[in-house]
């Protein structure tokens, strides 16, 4: 229904281009930017697998809030820096390999669904600006973390290693070396076809993601989510907790950004114990959006279409930058620009389209009445 | 009694008080810690002042209903283009000042005419599209930097020859123009004169113009959209002009506040920009959709002050820089709190 | 019919607003199988009836009510309308209360879906339970086919014809195996006639099956139709029952409108007929969301108060909204032989028209400002005064003192009670505040005058006051007043005519002292029956 | 009334679902515990007899390969979880080779020394923990 005039568009073709303007905008942009930056085909491949490995499982766990019409969940930064405090502990005791994965994953969940509970409850109380407040909840978040983190542990909370701990005795250090886990989600099962090496484990991960979020979407509550995420006072008068549902869309979405960032960092082998979080909304949301998603709809398709897309922008932007006007700087500015862009434009379009529609509803509205009476009058 | 302390509690707000509070304990700490009182208070008037008209720059918009000027950035970036022009064409002293001024103003209104637009087409919305607005505008700014062809050596990379430096100063050009104008300095203490005057003027003249029918036009337009339709306002209209305004001071904020630092801050500098102004604003006790001049100066006042008292007294009770965290929390919490408030109008 | 056969029986039911008594004694009975008709004003007191018997939160909060409420001979006091859904009645709102990209078998079970049991129900709770989808589409299906309609179980409700919406709801309400009772409010008013003809079919097939129906409605001829036995409310008490056979729409009209005019000398003799026609409307529609207008054609006199009457969502506030360029508005308007440009207010205003909105908190009032600048503001940007020049025209400021002076005189004329002229309006009574918005168009001088239900909401002595002081209005500065009321009294004592709008359209014009019938039969769209010429 | 034997039931599944999480997380941490496994290449002296180190050892604890630990010297593995496996190849001067396998466990926060000249000799001592 909210795409409803576009699909009204009559050539099937056109509709296609329409609704799916920004995923079109970006292959044809790469269709240029990928030869122009002369990276072999093989390693675009191996670098995409790598990436979708590393970032799918955060992009999904924007999708449960979308569909509780929550919008982009900025705050699965809060998710992620619950990750990151697990992965910290995890160092800590020195436990490596995958039970360090899992474990750290366990101490991350409580964090995780707590923080989840508290951006729900502020949530609901910002009801039509859940995005811009849940961006400043995760900056305020960070604060907290960085508070915490910086003059709590290895004074408060105990920290022992030396290898984490600041020299002045308490706070966690900048970088932390995440050698003993890295990569080992990835190497657990991993296949190599004619040079790319496919990371079967991490994949069948994300496979499980996938199926319990197309399960999720068939269960009662999902069934109420999708309810509330439409129209949040029909769904209070079937008698469907409106606030506790939204509150459980944001939980759900901030323990699987919790483990999202677990496995990107995996992945990636540090932490940065103070940025890594950063720009965890900020990315997995432009990704998702230019997969096709919008605010109020978004699939697992986008998600893997989007990933594809915005990573081999990544990638290629700054090679083709230096190519082209002799900076690969501007390549990497370019790439900023692209991601804050597309957030930027995607909500504009969307709330633009929102206002367009509601006049075309009333226009569409009018004209039946108006020819239901001349019909009256005339028979 | 009680009751009228908790009518006053419930009018500042609770967030408010405590910081108010809390920046108070830091004075009456800072003498213990060897700290003088005449430092503090001359930093933070000095950083108040440097400040102030980025945060004035924000009282236009939310009078008119376009909500907090998450996208102030763009204004900025209009400054920081008369900044380095000036620079570029080496006028020095106030003219340099000037010049920057004159060159920035064209450029702060066809910008804020554009984003005006835009949050036109976006009501409701305006506050999340502005904020991605603000950063893509830094990130596309950035590839600018590199690629304008300004040549004085002053502002280029040494080597390779082209684009700017991430960090210009402006010593020689026009450093400390209206710090150092009519400037009183008593030991340890100093008063930039030059600059609480321009932003009183700046401030007389945002005040003066909301006394003009076009001003208490706008202010309808904000307070109450239908009432102003029905008295023949056109809200669109007043909604530009208000983002204009807005984008037009916070492009001459950005020089107030360069010729007091002392440094043009190119790239990725200006991309958050708008938080701690926004900030101070509701620190000051406006809200999402109400603000006066008396909130800009008590807010900029009071969360320079913390800025400025928190980094020096911590330092010398826990021996530990807590400023950056105090910042982060302080101002995205005062956001947050703002946010969540009940708005009247709103449907 | 036998005292045992009453399935709801609502006994000697009593309620107050702070004093503000809307419902006095009423008793009414519904039987097993029967469809009873509710008719009344707005305001007359039935959906405040309805909320009581639903145990809405308004009535717990207003401190309950007198009476007693029997359902089968026991006696019920719901605390929330979940625990009157729980106990078997059913209601089906007027909008619709369904979720457009949901499918009907989604909307007819949502928040009763059929669900499958799995493991992480143990876990998780009750919540994470599977939609069983078959089951589900057998239910929907069961609930449509008692209707007796035609209804695509899989069809989203953004894609629906209004009437499917309709049979959704009522659909919603039939899965309940529980519902005994079901309570329509005015399910036709959005459905063209053949839908309200399959409509009223398959309610009728519904009361046939053993179901009671308390069916709410203006159309008088539907519930002639449909119902047994008719309820007429009026001020809050039950005038009379009726058997729907045994009676007519004038007498219906008559009961529900009936009241004499007390105060007769009020009607003004003056003859405005002659006099010359100072705006012309021809042809008008309106967009207002519940008050559209649908081609009005409306002739005021110069120097007259003309009245615009009829019942709620009919459309009679879309013609002052539509003139003043409010809400998207088609058609031709001349004023003083000029054409009126539509949907550009500031044309309207600056020809000396002047509108005191219905919505005074919403459109009359800036609510978080002082009260001189609530009255001025109008009159500082149509007209530009109240507007001083500093240093020789320069600069041009408001005029502070000469606002708070004008203000003082309104607030001393009109007796607005309040500290200052500088309090902020939203501290102000309801009463006030609509004087207030009558200062702000009189501070204009207008020559033409829009008030819309200028005594909604506010307390008698205010009622008066406004009243007489647009009285005055009209009788010292000739100014023509254009007032439109859901109070037909209120009307008739002040207004030369009154025209009734139905349906988006005038109805009829009729004179302050024709017989109340008429004025409820226009209202209910009963055009035939009329008698005193229209 | 199932209802209420329902939420009970539900409540001792969620308790005792925590409780094995809580387990799950001390096996965890039981399993990927790094521990230090030093391997000392040096005289020893165990029950007053003194085993003398003479030859370079070849050493690989678990999946560690520590290669060659010449005559006096120490190497260190990091390897996780409480059971783990050693073995050794000595190059006698000749030449000729002679191997050694032999498991230890060890708990969550042990660091393990290894003499590889008493591995050879004895049966017990050759591994100290501390």
């Amino acid at each position: 229904m909210k795409d409803q005039s576009l699909t009204r568009a009559k050539n099937p073709l056109v509709r296609f281009a329409i609704s799916n303007a920004v995923p079109i905008l970006f292959i044809i942009l790469l269709i240029f930017a990928v030869p122009l930056s002369g990276f072999s085909s093989d390693y675009l491949l191996n670098e995409i697998i790598t990436r979708l490995g590393r970032n799918s499982f955060l992009v999904i766990s924007l999708l449960i809030p979308v569909m509780a019409g929550m919008g982009l969940n900025f705050g699965i930064v809060l998710g992620a820096m619950a990750g990151q405090i697990g992965l910290i502990f995890m160092l800590d005791w020195g436990v490596v390999g995958i039970p360090g994965i899992v474990l750290a994953m366990l101490v991350g969940t409580p964090i995780a669904i707590l923080l989840g509970l508290l951006a729900g409850t502020i949530l609901n109380r910002a009801k039509g600006r859940e995005m811009v407040t849940s961006m400043i909840l995760g900056f305020f978040i960070n604060g907290i973390y960085q508070f915490t983190i910086l003059y709590g542990m290895g004074s408060v909370i105990p920290i022992s290693s030396n290898k984490l701990l600041l020299p002045r005795g308490y706070g966690v250090r900048n970088a932390l070396d995440l050698l003993s886990v890295r990569k080992v989600l990835d190497n657990m099962w991993s296949i190599e076809i004619s040079g790319v090496s496919i990371p079967l484990g991490v994949f069948s991960i994300i496979a499980a993601l996938c199926i319990f979020v197309f399960w999720f979407t068939r269960t009662k509550l999902g069934q109420d989510m999708r309810a509330v995420g439409q129209d949040m006072q029909v769904a209070a008068t079937a008698g469907i907790n409106v606030d506790r549902t939204r509150t459980l869309s944001i939980i759900i979405s901030t323990v699987l950004a919790c483990f999202g960032q677990i496995i990107f960092l995996q992945n990636i082998g540090t932490i940065n114990t103070y940025n890594s979080h950063d720009q965890v909304g900020t990315f997995a949301i432009a990704a998702l959006l230019i997969g096709g998603a919008s605010v109020a709809k978004a699939t697992i398709p986008n998600v893997f279409i989007g990933i594809t897309l915005f990573h081999l922008t990544f990638i290629v932007a700054p090679r083709a930058g230096k190519e082209l006007l002799g900076q690969a700087q501007i390549g990497e500015y370019f790439r900023v620009f692209v991601s804050y862009g597309i957030i930027a434009i995607s909500l504009a379009l969307y709330a633009w389209r929102r206002q367009v529609e509601k006049e075309t509803e009333r226009r569409q509205a009018k004209a039946a009445i108006k020819a239901a009476i001349e019909d009256g009058t005339g028979g | 009694m009680f009751e009228s302390i908790g009518k006053l509690i419930e009018k500042a707000g609770w967030p408010r008080i405590i910081i108010a509070l809390f920046l108070l304990s830091m004075f009456a700490i800072a003498p213990f810690v060897n700290i003088s009182i005449g430092t503090s208070i001359s930093d933070t008037i000095v950083r108040f002042a440097m400040n102030s008209v980025l945060v004035l720059s924000l009282v236009p918009m939310v009078q008119s209903g376009c909500g907090l000027n998450f996208g102030m950035q763009l204004g900025v970036i209009a400054g920081l283009i008369g900044a380095v022009t000036s620079i570029e064409l080496g006028v020095t002293g106030l003219a340099g000042f000037l010049t920057a001024i004159g060159i920035a103003i064209p450029f702060a209104a066809i910008l804020g005419f554009f984003y005006g637009l835009l949050l036109n087409r976006v009501k409701g919305d305006e506050m999340v599209v502005a904020t991605y607005v603000g950063f893509s505008s830094v990130a596309f700014m950035s590839m600018m930097w590199l690629l304008l062809p300004y040549k004085s050596p002053n502002m280029i990379w040494g080597y390779g020859g082209s684009g700017l430096r991430t960090t210009i100063s402006v010593e020689g050009y026009w450093l400390g123009v209206l710090n150092n104008f009519l400037s009183v300095r008593i030991g340890n203490f100093f008063l930039p004169t030059g600059t609480i005057l321009f932003f009183a003027l700046i401030a007389l003249l945002v005040w003066s113009f909301f006394k003009t029918k076009l001003g208490t036009a706008m202010t309808a337009a904000g307070s109450n959209p239908v009432y102003a339709k029905a008295a023949g306002v056109n809200v669109d209209r007043m909604r530009i002009l208000s983002v204009v305004i807005s984008t037009v001071i916070a492009a001459v904020g950005i020089l107030v506040y360069e010729q007091s630092f002392g440094f043009i801050q190119l790239y990725m500098a200006p991309l958050l920009m708008a938080f701690p102004a926004v900030a101070a604003l509701l620190l000051g006790g406006a809200s999402v959709s109400k603000a006066s001049m008396g909130n800009v100066i008590i807010g900029a006042f009071l969360f320079q002050g913390i800025l400025t008292m928190t980094p020096s007294v911590m330092n010398n009770l826990i021996k530990s820089d807590m400023s950056e965290v105090i910042r982060i929390i302080v101002s995205n919490g005062m956001i947050v709190y703002a946010l969540t408030r009940k708005m009247k109008v709103r449907k | 019919m036998d005292e045992k056969q009453y399935l709801l029986r609502m006994e000697n039911i009593s309620k107050d607003f702070f004093g503000n008594q809307v419902l006095k004694d009423v008793t009414i009975k519904v039987g097993k199988g029967e469809i009873i008709g509710l008719v009344g004003e707005n305001g007359a007191g039935k959906s405040t009836l309805m909320n009581i018997l639903f145990g809405l939160s308004v009535i717990h909060e207003t401190g309950g009510f007198q009476g007693k409420i029997f359902l089968e001979d026991t006696e019920v006091n719901f605390a929330s309308p979940f625990e009157a859904i729980e106990a078997g009645i059913g209601m089906v709102h007027q909008e619709f209360i369904l979720i457009p990209g949901f499918t009907a078998t989604e909307n007819i079970l949502l928040n009763r879906e059929s669900t499958n049991y799995n493991v992480f129900v143990e876990v998780f709770g009750e919540r994470l339970r599977t939609l069983d989808r078959v089951e589900m589409n057998k239910r929907a299906v069961t609930a449509i086919e008692k209707l007796e309609v035609q209804l695509d179980p899989d069809m989203l409700v953004s894609e629906m014809p209004v009437g499917h919406r309709q049979f959704t709801e009522i659909a919603r309400e039939m899965d309940r195996k529980s519902t005994k009772l079901l309570v329509l409010d005015e399910p036709t008013a959005v459905l063209t006639e053949s839908e309200a003809d399959t409509m009223l079919k398959a309610a009728r097939k519904l009361a046939d099956r053993g179901l009671s129906i308390i069916f709410i409605t203006h159309r008088l001829s539907e519930v002639l139709e449909i119902a047994d036995r008719l309820i007429v409310l009026r001020d809050g008490q039950v005038v009379r029952e009726l058997e729907s056979s045994k009676t007519t729409p004038r007498e219906v009209a008559s009961l529900m409108v009936g009241r004499e005019i007390k105060d007769a000398s009020s009607v003004r003799s003056k003859d405005n007929e002659e006099s010359e026609i100072v705006l012309d409307i021809k042809d008008l529609w309106v967009d207002m969301p519940g008050e559209q207008v649908n081609g009005v054609n409306l002739q005021v006199h110069k120097g007259e108060i003309l009245g615009i009457g009829g019942l709620a969502g009919q459309g009679k506030l879309g013609i002052a909204n539509g003139v003043m360029g409010l809400f998207p508005a088609e058609g031709e308007v001349h004023y003083k032989g000029e054409i009126l440009p539509l949907n550009n207010p500031v044309s309207v205003l600056s020809k000396g028209i002047a509108f005191v909105s219905e919505d005074r908190r919403g459109v009359g009032l800036l609510l978080d400002e002082p009260i001189d600048l609530n009255i001025v503001f109008t009159a500082i940007q149509i007209q530009g005064r109240f507007i001083k020049n500093f240093l020789g025209g320069l600069v041009k400021w408001r005029d502070d003192k000469e606002i708070s002076r004008v203000a003082r005189e309104y607030v001393e004329s009109l007796q607005i009670k309040c500290v200052s002229e500088k309090q902020e309006a939203k501290e102000l009574s309801g009463g006030n505040q609509q004087k207030v918005c009558l200062a702000k168009a009189f501070v204009l001088e207008p020559d033409l005058l829009f008030v819309s239900e200028p005594t909604r909401g506010i307390d008698v002595g205010a009622k008066s006051v406004v009243l007489e002081t647009l009285r005055r209005q009209n009788r010292e500065h000739g100014t023509t007043i254009i007032m439109t009321s859901s109070e037909l009294e209120e009307l008739r004592s002040i207004c030369d005519r009154i025209a009734i709008v139905n349906e988006g359209k005038i109805f009829g014009i009729l004179p302050p002292t024709a017989d109340p019938a008429d004025f409820g039969l226009l209202m209910l769209g009963e055009q035939e029956e009329v008698k005193s010429g229209v | 009334m199932g209802r209420e034997g329902d939420c009970m039931k539900r409540n001792v599944i969620r308790i005792a679902l925590v409780v094995v999480l809580i387990a799950l997380g001390f096996g965890l941490y039981v399993l990927g515990k790094e521990h230090q496994i030093f391997v000392d290449n040096k005289d020893i002296v165990i029950d007053g007899v003194e085993y003398k180190s003479e030859n370079t050892i070849k050493v690989v604890v678990d999946n560690v390969d520590l290669e060659e630990v010449k005559k006096g010297k120490r190497k260190v593995a990091y390897t996780p979880g409480p059971w783990h496996k050693i073995t050794a190849v000595e190059i006698l001067p000749d030449g000729s080779t002679r191997e050694v396998e032999r498991k230890f466990t060890l708990s969550p926060s042990d660091v393990a020394v290894v003499n590889l000249v008493a591995l050879f000799e004895v049966e017990n001592g050759w591994l100290e923990i501390q």
